[in-house]
């Protein structure tokens, strides 16, 4: 492998339970999102963008999907012969074999990659937040400060500060202290959970973590705080723009809101920074007579005949005559049949919904699918490969779950289809 | 399953002129169906087949077929072995005029240098998805020396088109361009196919000659020496003739019927990913009966029409049976109809073109109305 | 990801423990070959060669030097969109992991792939053997046929076939009976680890395999017993040409000579059948005045000023001035100083035989790393990433293994260099 | 470490001639130094300086060079955006001849695609191991309107040479061509610098004069309208100027210093990968002073010589001080001096050819003797 001034470490390995159903089959960063991408295409096209063209995504759970999305990485541009992007799952050493613990210890793990691409720097980043950023100005940063680390933070409304991981910052940004949701919050910058290191420097800082007893291998509980105590010259790099965990379901569908509610935002319209993703390899969409679209995001292969307001769409999916879908995320392949009615759901791939469905936020009734850990705002989930019964209803906050034990004459599923992994 | 042939595609045809659309480019490279140029078609029937090698002939203005086929990893023929080839014409070094005979020299080498048993020959103003491995089986089985592929509703999309008359055993027995009395309904594909080797001895014959023009209609001009069989083709075809045919195809594509036989057989279609945002369709958007792409921003009315990647349609304009190419972006209170506007054009505010269904209106590339 | 007819698993997946210090760091498809190779390159362009295209290789021990090298596919032409090569270690789903047991239990654990590619036909094969092969003929034969499984065979002497797996066929050859390495072997044909399964019907077998107690989860041993014993029709189809599994020090040794000896055989020189490997970027080797080269392979970045004699230098080596390397097998990188000898020697990646040093099957002399276990024939193993001391003296059949504890007057290693990986 | 430029490189020079050499093929596709090409080292620096966009300009015969370049990913410049783009003589649809208007209008195209701030524009008769980023970064705090490169090496290696004179601060005041009378021994590395913007700028105004070269000479000339700073570069440096120089060079490369600051900077120099077999020495060879390649069977004697992929040396030949190129077979009982052999070329049994060390005897591509 040749020599990479920096690499980029991706962590997609979390299960990503909060997101429910979604994430059964397929890691987090996979899950679709704004119509024409996954998540993880974010995060790699920042990379592309910024000219950083080694990329290690590292996964243990259900990387398959994640290891055939990403592929020969050709649409983010890294299908590079020196460098590129590379799928990096726990492995067997002489001896011993481990899955990763904490996100320190994922990259602990990883070490041999990382000298074998012999970096100056390491940028560390998340496969699951949604944002545009320029990594190559805040590795300049890095530069120049002379830091031993650099974190991006990103000032939060004072009122939110608590729920964050907050930089507590003296002059010139230089970190003095990291808190984990602070109570009393002294600062408002919160960490993006973008990280460059030097890489001299987090060699170290890993193997000494890797040898503390107790610790949870974590880079904000314990590499951040470690480097603090050791006197390490740690500097924020201050962010502005939109950005968003997407780790809940309610975030999840708030940040495909956004998608037409501040289209500036994001502004996947800016054609000097794309957002790559793999295409599908459909034709152009098709809105029939007497269809309606309004406020909406919809890409190749869809068919509408019916109404949609409001809804982000993936390829593929076709609404039928008389169909009404409302502030909804549509996965790839989804059909709704003529006559269903979707408010406010998340539907996952190739799942059918029959004639007359009634599911969403404003539909009212009991059901064993009801699930609020999982779902609040009144969002229904519903899972990928299923048909749903001709007529059902779906309350506000269910998640449909083909696993779920119910009743036979509560079960809305009429059939589970073989499932895709990608 | 395992295709033992490479293809060869002819990007140009001095028969065949789009007017505007094909002034700027080959007629490959005019787009066609939303996301798609021409070439985008036969290219995916070859690789849909198994086809790893194909090459395309150009006549000249192939700039933008350069910049749409890349390095052919859109089609995954940007391969170490074979895979995507342009074979420009070849500019001499003395003269630097163009010599066909060298031209027809590099072809014979491009040609030489691959290993497949046989060549499929295609030009490039048909529509069609299909995949040729039943095609070659059947060219193998009937030992003939070339197959062509015609098929019978050729003639209603009008001029140019070569007919064929065949005998009873199914070999060409004459061909005729443009008959004034119609001796068959059997009109040319423009699809050839032969073993490798034969081809070979026929261009170095050709060269030998001094011939000077190569395709599969020359090929097939040459039935009385050599045993062409014809094999006829029932599925859907778009002939791309002339800018009606090509604004007929286009609006053809607005019928379920058509789009299922041309894009939801299985065998996708592929051309260059251009990773535009989703399209969005805004507050007072209206849009029936059309096909639309990304990168779309539709916040007038559309009827009937056909818009490309990335075109703009702002407030209180509408847009009816019109084919719209990347890129154009129209303003506000505009009004068109049977309209064909190529790529980057901009219409401004509060214009209102019309043509009619037969001739419809055609607005160059970048133009600004 | 799209449909593909056929697809190849390669098991890659073996510690490759005979190999001794060869594979302390790499897994064994990924170590060097006939100068310009590695073995797994065999494997990747007979299926390239064959119109393969979707590969997968699966590994679990040292996959990083694999991932590496295997990469974006590019040199093989598997860096396609559609298909294109795949590391596959094992992963973790919902709830449970497990590492890879059989050669059987690795495909199991990487049915999810091949369901998603949905092909007709399965290619299991080995990422160990030195052959050129077109399985698209063998496919051929196995459509032809109809059977559910065909294996390809290679006659051996009848002296050799109870070191092999042999197949007893009937009529058409058609296999009646699979015998591990038999005492009186009723047939010669040996299986050469190749395997095309109709996907249904493994795909049936693999589960049934893995709900049978007891069962060791390996294709021989079980998943092909299990097929005739339920009447299915299984095919030999007779290969002849070079063959040759590299499992051992000596058989890789001689795989090795077997270039220099039997040129014919494996015909690297063949256009039409080319073998492809990863390029290394060197400038073309350099042959100063003074040396002597005969009987010997050599590529890129070597540089040669003493006397080499049948023997097979990868990219990147030195002989200095008077040094004598003779029947030996120099990896990437490997320095040999002035006045030294090497005779049957292989020696790993990078190391530096220091001055006047004497190894070889013709050494004499007492040495704490005689290890006969792993060295046969007197062939000497030198590890990777050493400086041996100047003067050194090691002896026949000797393995130099950083880690075995010597008594320091014996210690013939000055260094050892930071390995890498690749 | 990231540098904000893309790169140009003019794959041919008008006052440049390799005799026989470059008679098949563009001045930047002659074979050099075993495994390469002469455009490799020019286009290494670039993707070693981070350049990932690369314009190849091309005056004609640039299919060779197309082959070699292929897709681009020997060099890693296969990519979706941007990456390495070949420029060739646009060749107008209606006159069929060349334009060379159209021609600079494609290149102004081309870098007005590109987003980089800087252009480095090189001609391709250079051998030279080095990045660009420092000569970037001291372009950019000088001010200067463009920076150029010089060394001071240039006269011994004889003609065609641009040599600079430079006033005190370092900027051009004078640049001749081949000069009687040496008024410095500052000679230019044709290799250039400049704002994007300033380049497009530059271009522009050429096209709107119906000016029809490009070239850093030609940029260069303009010293006395623009500030044009010369900058020194201390490393190795090999002219490409005739064939003498060719074969000097090729001669040069035998000595372990020259190869050392060539090949072994730590930078690669790329080239296409031809996935050839292992050299094989075999039983009678003997070997000295010689650099060779992969996919060499060498059975004779080989002596001061460079032998580039796939050559045979038979049983009972001798070569001395030759240059032989891919896929050249020497039959047995040969003699060959001071010769150089192009690609493909086959030498008879018994041969004897014996060219003057200042005079080598050129055999041409695939000439069989």
């Amino acid at each position: 492998m040749a020599k990479a001034d920096v690499v980029a470490m991706i962590l997609a390995g979390g299960q990503g339970a909060r997101l429910g159903v979604l994430t059964k089959y397929i890691a987090k960063p996979a899950v679709p999102f704004g119509s024409r991408y996954r998540i993880i295409d974010f995060t790699l096209s920042n990379c592309a963008n910024s000219g950083i063209e080694t990329v290690g995504v590292l996964s243990q759970y259900q990387p398959l999907a994640l290891n055939t999305y990403v592929g020969n990485g050709h649409p983010w541009d890294l299908d590079r012969n020196n460098g590129g992007a590379y799928i990096l799952p726990p492995y067997q050493r002489s001896g011993r074999s481990d899955w990763y613990k904490g996100t320190a210890n994922a990259i602990f793990q990883n070490k041999d990659f990382i000298d074998d691409c012999d970096p100056l720097y390491v940028l560390i980043l998340s496969g699951d937040h949604i944002y545009k950023m320029n990594y190559a100005r805040m590795l300049r940063d890095h530069i120049s400060t002379k830091a031993d680390a650099t974190l991006a933070v990103l000032e939060v409304p004072w009122e939110e500060a608590s729920r964050f991981g907050i930089l507590n910052t003296g002059a010139n940004d230089i970190i003095s202290e990291f808190v984990e949701k602070p109570k009393k919050p002294e600062s408002n910058l919160a960490s993006m959970g973008v990280y460059i290191f030097t890489w001299e420097v987090l060699r170290k800082a890993l193997i000494e973590d890797e040898e503390t007893p107790g610790s949870s291998n974590d880079f904000g509980s314990n590499i951040v705080p470690m480097l603090l105590k050791q006197g390490k010259k740690l500097c924020a790099y201050r962010f502005s723009g939109y950005w968003k965990d997407v780790g809940t379901i309610s975030s999840l569908w708030e940040a495909n809101m956004d998608i037409l509610d501040r289209p500036e935002d994001i502004n996947l319209m800016d054609r000097s920074w794309r957002v790559y993703s793999r295409n599908p390899v459909k034709p152009s969409h098709y809105i029939a007579d007497g269809a309606t679209v309004i406020n909406t995001a919809m890409t190749d292969g869809c068919q509408i005949f019916g109404s949609v307001e409001h809804s982000v769409l993936s390829n593929s999916v076709t609404i039928e005559r008389g169909a009404v879908v409302k502030d909804s995320v549509l996965l790839p392949g989804v059909t709704v049949r003529a006559g269903a009615y979707l408010n406010k759901c998340i539907v996952g791939f190739d799942t059918i919904i029959g004639e007359g469905v009634r599911a969403g936020a404003d539909v009212e009734g009991e059901s064993p699918y009801l699930n609020t850990k999982i779902c609040t705002n009144g969002i229904v989930v519903i899972e990928r490969g299923l048909k749903i019964k001709d007529h059902s209803v779906i309350p506000a906050n269910c998640q449909v779950d083909c696993d779920r034990p119910v009743p036979a004459e509560k079960n809305v599923i009429e059939e589970v289809f073989r499932v895709r992994k990608t | 399953m395992f295709i033992d042939a490479m293809g060869l595609i002819l990007a140009d045809n001095k028969k065949i002129t789009l007017g505007e659309l094909s002034k700027p480019r080959a007629l490959a490279a005019v787009p066609f169906g939303g996301r798609y140029r021409i070439i985008d078609y036969m290219l995916s029937d070859m690789v849909n087949s198994g086809i790893k090698s194909v090459g395309i002939l150009t006549l000249n203005k192939y700039k933008s077929l350069m910049d749409h086929l890349g390095t052919g990893a859109s089609w995954d023929l940007d391969r170490k072995n074979f895979g995507l080839h342009i074979l420009p014409p070849y500019v001499n070094s003395e003269s630097m005029g163009v010599d066909d005979a060298d031209e027809m020299a590099g072809l014979l080498d491009f040609i030489r240098s691959n290993r497949s048993a046989y060549v499929i020959i295609a030009n490039s103003n048909m529509i069609l998805n299909t995949t040729f491995n039943d095609f070659v089986d059947k060219h193998e089985q009937s030992g003939a020396d070339v197959s062509v592929m015609y098929n019978r509703d050729g003639i209603k999309y009008g001029v140019p088109n070569y007919i064929f008359e065949i005998d009873r055993k199914g070999y060409v027995k004459d061909m005729l361009f443009n008959p004034e009395k119609t001796v068959s309904n059997r009109c040319s594909l423009g699809i050839a196919v032969l073993r490798r080797e034969l081809l070979i001895d026929l261009i170095a014959d050709m060269i030998a000659r001094g011939e000077r023009n190569f395709g599969v209609h020359v090929l097939t001009k040459k039935f009385d020496t050599l045993h062409i069989r014809a094999h006829e083709y029932k599925g859907l075809v778009l002939r791309i003739n002339n800018v009606q045919s090509y604004f007929n195809a286009s609006m053809l594509l607005l019928d379920s019927q058509v789009r299922a036989d041309l894009f939801w057989t299985g065998m996708p279609i592929y051309t260059k990913v251009k990773d535009e945002a989703p399209a969005l369709y805004l507050e007072n958007s209206s849009v029936s009966n059309s096909i639309l792409s990304d990168g779309c921003r539709i916040m007038g009315t559309v009827e009937n029409s056909m818009l490309f990647r990335g075109v703009t349609v702002s407030r209180n304009s509408k847009i009816k049976n019109c084919v719209i190419m990347q890129d154009v972006h129209i303003s506000e209170n505009c009004e068109l109809e049977n309209v064909i506007l190529d790529k980057n054009a901009v219409i401004r505010p509060g214009i209102k073109l019309v043509g009619h269904k037969d001739y419809p209106v055609v607005i160059g590339k970048g133009a600004i109305v």
